[in-house]
């Protein structure tokens, strides 16, 4: 038995530096629970996604709505937290230990006013001067060494991801660049420039997951939840490839397999383009190309609004917006409201199946900590 | 065009961030008799009161909230006087006040500790900074009640 | 179908300051893992319950021990967060999602260098000044002010934790005291006095569990889980009675229900005493007495070493410590012991039923952010 | 009284925390020709090597692991210019060396960035503080490889 989407919202991600944990997702949830045409009684159980929420987040934000005495389950997993809470709740959906379950993803990244992230000082490279950014621009560094790619074809993704923004009133950023604009953005982890990195900001969002059961009696339109797939990271002490991310190409191959689905059949994918080199690699590792194919795929528009398999239609963390926890929740509305024609100007289409990617997390000796993969098919 | 008339997709308005931080809140009202009052909020559909007030009320889920006057003298729950915290000078005396209506706020409580007693008439102290102090009440107050 | 624990270690519980998270949770880990007869390569998801770990807790813990690839959910619920872990971990095997699953509880208190606990300062009762030791604090003014009960009734809870703790190697606090002594140590928070708060310190608890399949064909001695309820708290902006937890009454009801256990026939009870006040107005909540009976339950030695039903054989958080994500996965290593007959000096003859309880986190309106109480079975 | 006799209730000596922050490790030795090398672990059981050391093998699950002088010479992965930083000076470059029988470190790496390689050959410099530096080696130490 498989789960249902029945409805989603988010805010518009941005700095909204006087809302709190509540302020930020309470109205998404009562509108995704107004658009599920349920009632705050019929939610059996809540999972909420954070990173930096503090004690007890889900709570916070579900007593404001009246919602109480039922399993609140706050998770945190890094970028995918918002992920690990949607797979949480289609698990729980899927073997019937609760038929209506409400999902929340939600941060507020402007509490920490600016800079990168903080990461944990436990951690052994956090003490030798990691950071997110320049994980990602040695990736970037070697993927220039080992293909035929150039710093253009690397802007060229923030290129696309902020024309896409435009056209997403949800989005953080919705102004375009040139390549030229993007590679004179001021350096922020060499060669990655500040045009290639998600902005800072606060984000919430919201899903009602249902049985298959309360679906078909609903007899809404929604989405059916092909596959719903977290992994953790395998640790070595040793070599590394950093273009082959053995986590993603591990989560994707599950979720493929899961769900019968080819990565030719995506209409479009909602993947994790946290810095630009991000979603290159990611093309490989999801199959949307052969390894060493990524850039070419960039350059020959299918992953463009109007191509094959639309990549970020939203903008992606690159021009939405990256609050940490909220985004795994955020692609999933996003996805929705293309596969039910609710996307509006950005719409994609006739869209079927969608797939959404995120993972995240430095932790030395590992790709990431945590990587979560849904695909999701029109229902109703 | 009416917002309602976009798909969801395009209306960013209907979900905008509740600004609940920030601004001080204005924690106490004046009565056109010149007392003051704890100000808080009641739910136009449900009737339910609260202080401070919130954007959606916690009994219905409703957002249709106005400000309230509510009351200046209330009973005191239960109280403790804390002698340690990381944020702030100690000793200080923090409890809760029960205002008629089914209404009940944390606040700090004057007077000698010693001299406080649970399920005591307790009168909100005017000059409150940002957040609500209240006293025991006099004699004739308590009558009044 | 139930699940089954079929290992629990734990460190012994104090100030380690210089061990990190990791640190702290791998020896428990690696020793739940060896005492269960499995292998690292059978553990098919982990569920790690913390406060305050930051970031991907359970995936620094289990890379270090070359656990990887398999699902790893960081839950934080206050104090609740590790039971519900535990509580995640059951469900999974339940619902036949996973096999074996490895549940981590762990903190470290010692990275806020003393005094009471950050809360989080969007609550409004916390800008206005509440603190966890206040809150009780209040509790139990109100229960001297309704009950026929005197400060020393109070204080007699510590004293029998005390003297608990004093046989249980792994309690951080392992010295009596008098009903004097208790009421003599320093204010905290009037009228509870430091020795009836529990102490600041870190720790780690780990269990293995498994399906009843892989349970019954391991043939091993273990419990068998026949309650494991988690619930959030119900907000009120009015009248709350502070002496009947509504969250721990309705969560104690539903685990009674579905394990189908009277109250009478628990051997041991590992319950919730961060505080002195806690033990008293949960006897009630969880049914040990009538309300209003617990002053006397207490005075009657039934929850003592000897008793009818022992309270807290381990010492309770009052002394054996209370790393906050760590106490509902020590807790059930605790009961493991007293139901498998390892408990050494501090062991219950032929206990054979036990509940775990754990609840907490300040939040206006609540009156706890989470509970989880669980109910196990010696089982062979 | 062997503590194996005792139940596991009773025996916290099994699983007292591993002390791993705090002391500052030792990550660099000195080899008997004077020379500089990185300081790390070896696992006694599956030979697997790590640096900096650590209290159990990621690769076996074993705590068989004794300190290990590993290598001064490594071929730099890749690397970066850090420009941002909520915690220390910036720019500074950091890259990931990998050392022979598969050891990867993260280390600061010396030298003009612009002149830095991926692939290039660079040694250990000595004089470190709390990690690891490396700078490109000079044209022998290449060939000696
Ligand atoms: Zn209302
Ligand atoms: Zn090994």
């Amino acid at each position: 038995m498989s789960a249902y989407i029945l409805s989603g919202a988010m805010i518009p991600m941005g700095k909204h530096t006087n809302a709190s944990y509540a302020g930020l997702a309470v109205p998404p949830v009562r509108r995704a629970i107004r658009e599920s045409g349920l009632s705050r009684a019929d939610i059996g159980a809540v999972y909420c996604g954070h990173a930096f929420g503090g004690m007890l987040t889900g709570q916070r934000i579900v007593k404001d709505l009246g919602i109480g005495g039922v399993p609140v389950v706050n998770i945190d997993n890094a970028c995918s937290g918002g992920a690990s809470a949607v797979q949480a709740a289609c698990q729980a959906v899927e073997a019937g230990i609760v038929d209506v379950a409400l999902v929340i993803g939600v941060d507020k990244l402007t509490q920490f006013g600016g800079g990168t992230l903080p990461l944990v000082t436990e951690d052994w490279e956090v003490r030798q001067g990691m950071v997110m950014p320049a994980l990602y621009a040695m990736r970037a560094r070697r993927y220039l060494h080992e293909r035929d790619a150039t710093p253009a074809d690397l802007a060229a993704v923030a290129v696309k991801a902020r024309r896409h923004g435009m056209t997403n009133p949800f989005a953080q950023i919705r102004k375009a660049a040139t390549v030229e604009e993007v590679l004179a953005s001021r350096v922020i982890c060499d060669p990655l420039t500040l045009f290639q990195c998600c902005p800072t900001g606060d984000g919430a969002a919201a899903l009602v997951v249902v049985s298959e059961g309360r679906f078909r009696r609903l007899g809404k339109s929604g989405l059916r939840v092909r596959a719903s797939v977290l992994h953790s990271g395998t640790a070595t002490t040793g070599f590394r490839d950093m273009l082959r991310p053995e986590i993603t190409y591990h989560s994707a191959a599950e979720a493929y397999e899961v769900a019968e689905v080819d990565p030719k059949d995506l209409d479009l994918v909602e993947l994790h383009d946290a810095f630009t080199i991000a979603e290159l690699v990611y093309y490989e590792a999801l199959g949307l190309c052969k390894p060493g194919h990524s850039a070419a795929l960039l350059r020959s528009g299918a992953t463009s609004q109007g191509g094959r398999t639309v990549v970020n239609p939203s903008g992606g963390l690159l021009a939405k917006g990256h609050p940490v926890g909220c985004s795994g929740v955020a692609q999933v509305v996003e996805a929705f409201w293309h596969l039910t024609d609710q996307a509006g100007a950005r719409q994609i289409p006739n869209a079927r199946l969608a797939l959404t990617h995120v993972t995240g997390g430095g932790i030395s000796g590992l790709d990431h900590g945590a990587c979560t993969v849904h695909i999701f098919e029109r229902a109703s | 065009m009416d917002t309602h008339d976009k798909p969801a997709g395009e209306r960013p308005d209907d979900t905008m961030p509740n600004l609940d931080l920030g601004e001080t809140e204005r924690l106490v009202a004046r009565t056109p008799l010149g007392e003051h009052t704890v100000m808080g909020g009641e739910c136009g559909d449900c009737s339910a009161r609260m202080a401070p007030s919130r954007p959606v009320c916690p009994n219905c889920g409703g957002t249709n909230i106005h400000p309230a006057a509510l009351d200046s003298l209330g009973t005191l729950y239960s109280f403790s006087v804390v002698h340690v915290s990381a944020t702030r000078e100690v000793p200080y005396t923090i409890g809760y006040v029960d205002l008629p209506k089914n209404v009940r706020v944390l606040a700090a409580i004057d007077g000698d500790p010693a001299e406080l007693r649970c399920d005591q008439v307790v009168r909100l102290v005017p000059d409150t900074g940002d957040g609500w102090r209240f006293a025991p009440a006099s004699v004739e107050e308590k009558d009044m009640r």
